[in-house]
């Protein structure tokens, strides 16, 4: 199939026939008067694999591309807040270590065929086992299905379980890695037409699925990672949405009138660690007189107007166990006396590092500041597995990343990184351990919430690391493009969207 | 010592590779020259004449090391030349080639380019060359002199010198290491008529005056008649004839020199 | 080779102070200066002299192949058409129909990527034979000039010649058009000598039967000699000498002339050697003042200095720019007795 | 042996020298004079202009060419998206293409003549060893080879000048070796050869001088190159520190301004070519000179 | 011309194997491997030493290389881990896309390349040879990814004439392979201009011209034929050159075509597709080789009869 396309765009190259097709896929109307419609989307990364439990499960491509085609259990709408897909109702027992979910009745895939209780337990299975990075999350988690109902039985008491199963999506048991590789069998709004790894994925409805149908005929998610391209790509009408965008772009965009923004909260916070190991970082005031001495406020305004917002906690407001604290203020002169008041060491050089390009302009303004009250800190731009690498043996003093919550519940965050004995933060403190061991196995969400909001104003007052911006994803997308609304943790969803022409 | 026998070739065979088409493998060798063998006596000039790719300039490069022989041996003075760093059978055996401004690098002075020749043989230099600039320049432009050259030729590039001014810069260098058996490949061949009789007288004189062997190369009959006391006639890689110039000249006895004596034409003056 | 009628009477292609001037290191310079003679129907006319003389030059001037930075003036009368001022349409026309031309080098001088046929008959297909009836009359033609199975060798690449087979398809070529006039530069110099006298003779055989008139030119006294009828002598961009071949190389009317004659190396005698002409040829970029070849000449005397010597004639037939010339038509001739 | 080159006329025309050629001489130094600019710019710019990667007040973000900043300066030719000011940024990207042309070229040209020479001149195994690595080598699209190694290594300098170099020096290699194979049969080397001057010494004083001009005429092509695939790197985000200053970085960082502070990618784009075409003439001259006197 | 070929492939084999061990041993001397990256910044030591040995990596390199080598020689380039598939499929899945943007560049370049060539190089040193190697010079110097978003601005923005970016029809191929042929149209240009220059200085034009040919039939039937001999091989040597104008210009212009795969599979450290790829590329230079090879034999006549001077 996709080897047959590409022959035949060979073929039609090498005759130098000129078809004139209108913008390629575009906003080319589909023919049908009612709803219906095709849109055409892209963001800045390609999708690699849509296989929705697999090693790249995360990954920008694939996490878009799966929340369109497959079904999870449940999903979050609000911090703490659940929805059923897949199942219609579940039960926890009181000590939350069993979980039993009972599905719809008379749902299908794609193909026809029922989804059970074993396809779940088998989805969920294939998440443990593939290298996938939920698989983290489900350590000890035994699974046991009947037709209509799957039971998730964790050896520790375990209350995020909920959040963290949204991440899981039902495919059929008999699905390998090979079933993804053409046109796999899916569980949500939309099926597959054609995917081209790396490339496009044409999707079209998926006439079985049991929630509300797509108005669209056909969506078309692209990979064009140029950014100008990508703009250029949306104003010209080639594409109806695009995400991957900076704040300056929206600037640009603001003055099409053919063209909306939309901004989505996620759950990602920008979060600066500070290597509580390293000599000169090890005392709490010196890391707050950092803090202290970068004025984030000016560098959101200046750098991410649109898609920043002054972080009050550690956690976005939209994760279960947020809890938001009091504001650093930018102060210099009080930063650098207390700097000096510390015993800091002026000598030193603090290796900042980063691996992602998008970090550049931020971490060189960090940079300035720190200087401007003498402290000298050098900017590391690393190679992404040097980064990683060097992350995981705290071979750094700052380092800048987007922290992001799976499943909206803090337990995945503030729960596996800090503590002593995950070893990422360069900070310990049983203290603290204490706090997000509270939190990650009470049962009763007040009290999980109330631990959260402990561990979180610890964190903060400690100053493990600077938390300066909560970040929303931008869209952009055609005037003609309607009921475009992205989900609690910011990503795009297509099955409500219709376009008029 | 050894006697001073002059140089003798014996039954030298010389294979070229083929062109190395690709990698590792060549294609089908070619030899140049088989089986030849010539002596040249001390105070002799031998010439050896031939067609073009008859053989000839092969031995030449044979003799000085410039092509490994595959077969057969080349001796001077009773000592063989095998060893292609030989050090002394340089200092004995001079060449000069056909192409008077290539044989000279363009870069270099004729004065570097002769003192190159003693820097390579500090023993045959003249005393005190090494270190004193001036002692050099003198030594320089005697050679000079001797090839008939005036002084300021030695501060000269090739490309500031004429064709025969070149040739005699190179015969001066190749006199610096006063070799006992000069080779002439071509030497006068690329000269114009007038300038080739200068060098032609030159070569004679040098030869009296410094008791020297020659070898001269040639595909010219009649330049072959000015100087040879002996010609040896190569084809196709083999010596056909060997013989006094006077009785090669007056009875070929070889089919193939006769037919080169007969296209051999001669100033015709007749009618 | 069938007859053919000639148009017009003409035969003869006359050169009239033939001026060439080539960019030099200081500025234009003539470096053919003043040349004259005539081609003459049926007859050989040898163009000899040593490197920088202008030889080459002038014989591509007649077809106006000089470079393009170089100027030609004064006349190449072909009747009464003066071909340097012809424009080059019409030198085109003249090109390879009424002049043609025989390179030094056959192995350059061929196109090596087409068959030796399509180039023999390139000039006939330009005058519109079809493809088929050019290469039976270039298979005629290589036939003609002696290349054995000629027939079966036209659709040969030029590296599949020898050198001399090579030679005789340049012929061939230069005949094809069949012109009136052939000019042959150093038509033998990169042949073997063996071949050499083949092609020579080829050459000779070739004008009498077609009454071709041919400007052979030569740094080879001994090669001129054998062929050429008249020659013209070239020192430095200038005639000094011209005359009837045997009779120039007899008694040379002027110094130079007979320092050449001197100078070749005979397979008979030792001569060469005896008595050299001092110095190298002058370059053409730098004449000497006055008579140019006064710094090499053993009679030179002050008004060869700063006098150009005139260039007329001595005795009928006989011209000669030298001073002295008409001294040395008085003196009895020893170099032709020692040569015999 | 029968080729008497040197008998027939030589008619080679030497260039005159009129008053039009002058003009033309005048002219024709101009992109050299351009060249020596940048360099000039780039070894002593930096002196004078004062410019630190780091600074920069984001209240002058994107200003126009010509625009006055919070501090009273004008930015001559703008500012980025952090408020930095671009010409300083021009001045020492200058200093940073300059060196890593230099040090590619340098770096390369070390290696490729050495193999080159030698391979050339003593040829038989050596050389068919050489061949084979080049023909490896050859394999590969260079700028593929660099974006490789750069990718998979962390970043620095040194990184980027090997990327650039592991194909670079081939170029010089074959052109030093087709020389030395040349050169080797040159009468001159065979003389010095036959006199029995040292191996070492004939390759220094006899194959390499005229191997030299050529090769500088190709390390101005190979300079150029290097500067321009620096830049390559840059834009896919694969090539120096962000700490040093390139062009290539500023072009990349600004190819996202394109449509609002064009003058972010373009200032330093038009620095970079036409810095690319003055070396390339300046190349060109040399070849055309070396080339005439071959 | 049997052995010939046999010996001629022989050395097209070792040239792979190079570039087949050069890569690994890059891609091994690299700080980081596959398990790093593939597990992120998540996992924990002991998971990345577990995937470490699932993956064979903690063995030694030279078996590691001997294991890659045969799974070479059988075509298998391992999986991609990303993909998960076989390198090679996802490979050859993106190869037609390249190869007509490769080839449409290379028609578009020959084209302007050998007009603007010949016309310098029949008259070297004149007006005309000096404007066009001026404005060669300009197309070489202009970085292939600013000339092709100054393009996407230009033709698709402003003008609103073709698509910004994307993969498949006509449109989509047009300003990608005029971006590409930019250089490329410059370097064959500049090739063809040396090339013509000294065809035209050889004797056989002269002859040509003492034929009394027009300058034109000189130049078509004479010159030309002959300086393009030299140009089919310079431009199958630069095909590599080209290729790798392709890897950024596929990222430009979002054209799905093996460049823009390697580009991000360097970036995720995907070593089978990172190793495939840069394998594909010189299987194709070497190819592209012989086919020059080939190509040439057919033009000249010498080379077709092994004279080789």
């Amino acid at each position: 199939m996709r080897s047959r396309r590409h022959t035949a765009i060979a073929v039609t190259a090498l005759l130098g026939l000129f078809a004139t097709t209108a913008c390629g896929a575009g906003s080319a109307d589909g023919g049908g008067a009612t709803g219906g419609g095709e849109i055409a989307v892209a963001g800045q990364f390609p999708t690699e694999s849509i296989d929705p439990n697999g090693a790249l499960a995360i990954d920008g491509g694939t996490r878009v591309a799966s929340l369109q085609l497959y079904s999870p259990l449940l999903e979050t709408v609000g911090p703490g807040e659940f929805d059923g897909k897949a199942a219609e109702s579940w039960e926890i027992n009181d000590t939350a270590t069993e979980f039993t979910f009972t599905l719809r009745d008379g749902i299908t895939f794609s193909d026809g065929s029922p989804i059970t209780g074993q396809d779940v337990a088998a989805s969920f299975e294939r998440t443990v086992a593939a290298d996938s990075p939920f698989s983290a999350n489900f350590v000890d988690v035994g699974v046991q299905a009947t037709d209509d109902t799957v039971t998730f039985t964790p050896a520790a008491p375990d209350p995020a379980l909920l959040a963290k199963l949204t991440g899981v999506m039902i495919t059929p048991a008999e699905a390998t890695e090979d079933s993804y590789l053409d046109k796999p069998v899916t569980s949500g709004p939309f099926t597959v037409e054609s995917f081209t790894p790396g490339g496009d994925l044409v999707m079209v409805p998926n006439d079985r699925y049991w929630g509300e149908k797509p108005t669209l005929d056909r969506v078309t998610i692209r990979s064009i990672p140029e950014v100008a391209a990508r703009v250029t790509a949306l104003e010209t009408g080639e594409l109806d949405i695009i995400w991957g965008i900076s704040d300056d772009q929206v600037t640009q965009l603001n003055g099409n009138t053919e063209v909306q923004v939309v901004s989505a909260t996620g759950s990602a916070v920008t979060t600066m660690w500070m290597n509580a190991s390293t000599p000169a970082l090890a005392k709490a005031e010196v890391r707050r007189a950092l803090w202290q001495a970068v004025d984030f406020d000016k560098k959101i305004k200046a750098l991410y107007p649109e898609s920043g917002e002054p972080a009050d906690s550690v956690i976005a407001p939209t994760v279960f166990g947020y809890a938001p604290q009091e504001p650093v203020t930018y102060d210099p002169d009080a930063a650098k006396q207390a700097l000096v008041d510390a015993g800091f060491d002026f000598d030193t050089t603090l290796r900042f590092h980063f691996s992602q390009a998008q970090f550049r302009q931020w971490v060189k303004s960090v940079v300035s500041d720190l200087a401007a009250i003498g402290v000298k800190a050098e900017a590391l731009e690393k190679e992404q597995a040097v980064y990683t690498e060097d992350l995981l043996s705290l071979n750094w003093d700052i380092n800048i990343q987007q922290v992001g919550t799976l499943g909206l519940d803090a337990s995945y965050n503030l729960g596996r990184l800090y503590t002593c004995a995950a070893e990422r933060t360069g900070y310990c403190n049983p203290e603290l351990d204490r706090m997000l061991k509270l939190a990650g196995t009470a049962v009763d969400p007040a009290e999980r919430q109330a631990a959260y909001a402990d561990a979180t104003e610890l964190i903060w007052n400690e100053a493990v690391g600077m938390y300066p911006m909560f970040v929303k994803n931008l869209f952009a997308t055609r005037a003609s493009v309607s009921g475009f609304e992205p989900d609690v943790e910011g990503l795009p969803r297509f099955d409500t969207v219709s376009v008029d022409e | 010592m050894t006697a001073a026998t002059g140089l003798r070739v014996a039954d030298l065979t010389v294979t070229y590779p083929g062109p190395r088409t690709s990698g590792f493998r060549r294609q089908s060798s070619i030899t140049a020259v088989r089986g030849v063998s010539l002596d040249v006596a001390p105070e002799e000039t031998v010439a050896l004449v031939g067609e073009s790719g008859s053989g000839k300039s092969t031995i030449a490069r044979a003799i000085v090391g410039l092509v490994a022989p595959s077969g057969g041996a080349v001796e001077f003075d009773g000592a063989p030349l095998s060893n292609r760093r030989d050090r002394l059978a340089r200092r004995n055996i001079a060449m000069i080639f056909q192409d008077p401004r290539s044989a000279l690098n363009p870069r270099m002075s004729a004065e570097a380019s002769i003192v190159e020749a003693w820097r390579a043989h500090p023993e045959a230099a003249p005393e005190g060359v090494r270190r004193d600039p001036r002692r050099r320049r003198e030594a320089v432009v005697d050679l000079l002199a001797q090839v008939g050259l005036d002084p300021d030729v030695a501060g000269k590039r090739p490309t500031a010198l004429s064709g025969g001014q070149c040739q005699r810069v190179s015969i001066a260098r190749a006199l610096a290491l006063r070799p006992r058996l000069l080779i002439c490949d071509e030497a006068v061949s690329a000269l114009d008529v007038s300038v080739q009789a200068q060098v032609l007288q030159l070569l004679v004189r040098v030869r009296e005056a410094r008791s020297l062997s020659m070898l001269f190369i040639t595909h010219d009959l009649g330049v072959v008649r000015q100087v040879a006391d002996r010609v040896a006639v190569m084809r196709r890689g083999e010596l056909v004839e060997n013989a006094d110039a006077q009785t090669l000249f007056s009875a070929p006895r070889h089919d193939y020199t006769k037919e080169l004596l007969a296209a051999a034409v001669d100033l015709d003056v007749s009618g | 080779m069938p007859e053919r009628a000639r148009q017009g009477s003409a035969g003869t292609l006359r050169v009239r102070d033939l001026t060439i001037a080539l960019p030099g290191p200081r500025g234009m310079a003539d470096v053919v200066d003043g040349v004259s003679f005539d081609m003459v129907e049926g007859r050989t006319t040898g163009l000899i002299g040593e490197s920088g003389s202008g030889k080459s030059l002038t014989a591509m001037a007649l077809v106006g192949l000089i470079p393009d930075t170089g100027v030609a003036t004064g006349q190449v009368l072909l009747g009464e058409e003066n071909l340097l001022t012809a424009g080059r349409a019409r030198i085109r026309q003249i090109r390879g129909a009424e002049i043609s031309v025989v390179f030094q080098d056959p192995s350059t001088a061929l196109n090596p990527t087409m068959t030796i046929g399509d180039q023999v008959g390139e000039i006939l297909r330009s005058r519109g034979l079809s493809r088929r009836q050019a290469r039976e009359r270039a298979a005629d033609l290589l036939d003609h000039v002696g290349i054995p199975d000629a027939a079966g060798r036209v659709g040969a690449y030029p590296h599949e010649f020898s050198g001399g087979m090579r030679q005789r398809a340049m012929i061939a070529l230069a005949l094809a058009g069949r012109p009136r006039f052939v000019l042959a530069d150093e038509p033998t110099t990169a042949l073997d000598v063996t071949v050499q006298a083949r092609i020579l003779d080829l050459l000779g055989r070739l004008r009498d039967e077609d009454n071709l008139s041919m400007l052979l030119v030569s740094h080879d006294l001994r090669v001129m000699s054998h062929v050429a009828d008249d020659l013209v002598v070239m020192y430095a961009g200038r005639v000094c000498e011209r005359g009837p071949a045997k009779a120039v190389l007899n008694r040379p009317l002027h110094p130079y002339t007979d320092a050449l004659v001197r100078s070749v190396p005979s397979v008979r005698v030792r001569s060469a050697i005896a008595d050299p002409l001092p110095g190298s040829p002058a370059n053409p970029f730098d004449r000497p003042a006055g008579c140019p070849f006064h710094p090499r000449c053993p009679r030179a005397e002050d008004r060869c200095r700063t006098e150009v010597p005139e260039l007329r004639e001595i005795a009928p037939g006989r011209v000669s720019a030298c001073h002295f010339a008409e001294l040395a038509q008085r003196t009895p001739d020893t170099v032709a007795e020692e040569l015999r | 042996m029968t080729a008497m080159g040197l008998v027939h006329d030589a008619t080679v025309p030497v260039p005159v020298r009129t008053g039009r050629s002058r003009v033309r001489r005048v002219v024709g130094a101009i992109p050299i004079g351009i060249f020596g600019l940048y360099v000039v710019a780039a070894v002593l710019g930096p002196l004078f202009v004062d410019y630190s990667p780091v600074g920069g007040d984001l209240a002058d973000r994107l200003l126009a060419p010509g625009s006055v900043t919070s501090d009273g300066g004008t930015a001559v030719f703008g500012t980025d998206a952090l408020g930095r000011d671009l010409f300083g940024q021009v001045l020492y990207g200058a200093r940073t293409s300059v060196l890593i042309g230099t040090l590619v070229v340098l770096f390369s040209g070390l290696v490729g003549i050495t193999v080159g020479t030698v391979a050339g001149y003593r040829g038989g195994t050596t050389d068919l060893l050489a061949s084979r690595v080049i023909d490896v080598l050859l394999a590969f699209p260079g700028i593929l080879l660099a974006i490789v190694i750069a990718g998979v290594f962390d970043r620095s300098l040194a990184i980027v000048v090997i990327a650039l170099s592991v194909t670079n020096w081939i170029g010089f290699a074959r052109l030093s070796r087709s020389m030395a194979m040349t050169l080797r049969e040159r009468d001159w080397v065979k003389s010095a050869t036959v006199m029995g001057v040292r191996r070492g010494r004939i390759i220094a004083r006899h194959i390499l001088p005229f191997i030299a001009g050529p090769t500088l005429a190709l390390a101005t092509i190979e300079f150029a190159g290097a500067i321009l695939a620096e830049a390559a790197l840059s834009f896919l985000g694969l090539g120096l520190p962000s700490a040093s200053v390139s062009w290539g970085q500023t072009i990349a960082s600004g190819k996202e301004y394109l449509a609002s502070a064009w003058w972010i990618a373009a200032i330093p784009g038009t620095a970079l070519a036409v810095l690319v075409i003055c070396v390339g003439f300046t190349g060109d001259r040399l070849t055309r000179h070396f080339g005439r006197q071959q | 011309m049997l052995p010939q070929l046999v010996r001629r492939l022989g050395l097209m084999l070792f040239t792979v194997w190079g570039a087949v061990s050069l890569t690994f041993v890059i891609l091994r001397l690299a700080p980081g491997d596959q398990a790093t990256v593939q597990l992120g910044p998540e996992a924990t030591a002991a998971d990345v030493a577990a995937l470490r040995t699932e993956l064979g990596l903690d063995r030694p390199m030279f078996t590691q290389y001997l294991d890659y080598l045969g799974g070479a020689m059988t075509g298998d380039f391992g999986e991609s881990y990303r993909f998960r598939d076989s390198a090679m499929t996802i490979i050859l899945d993106r190869f037609p896309a390249t190869v007509v943007l490769a080839l449409t560049a290379t028609a578009l370049a020959l084209t302007v390349g050998l007009i603007l060539g010949i016309l310098a190089g029949r008259s070297p040193g004149r007006l005309a040879d000096r404007v066009i190697s001026g404005i060669t010079l300009v197309m070489q110097a202009i970085p292939p990814f600013w000339s092709g978003i100054m393009l996407i601005l230009l033709m698709a923005l402003t003008l609103r004439l073709l698509p910004s970016a994307g993969s498949g029809d006509l449109e989509h191929l047009v300003l990608p392979a005029v971006t590409l042929a930019i250089p490329f149209a410059a370097l064959i240009a500049r090739i063809t201009r040396s090339s013509v220059a000294e065809v035209t200085a050889e004797p056989y034009i002269q002859t040509a011209r003492s034929k009394g040919l027009s300058e034109r039939a000189v130049l078509s039937r004479h010159a030309i034929r002959n300086s393009v001999i030299p140009v089919v091989t310079m431009v199958s040597l630069h095909i590599g050159t080209l290729m790798g104008g392709a890897v950024i210009v596929e990222q430009v212009f979002a054209w799905e075509g093996v460049g823009s795969l390697l580009v991000s599979a360097v970036g995720n450290r995907d070593y089978a597709i990172v190793q495939g790829a840069t394998v594909l590329f010189a299987i194709v230079v070497v190819t592209m080789n012989l086919l020059a090879d080939v190509l040439n034999a057919r033009l000249d006549p010498r080379i077709r009869a092994g004279v080789t001077s």
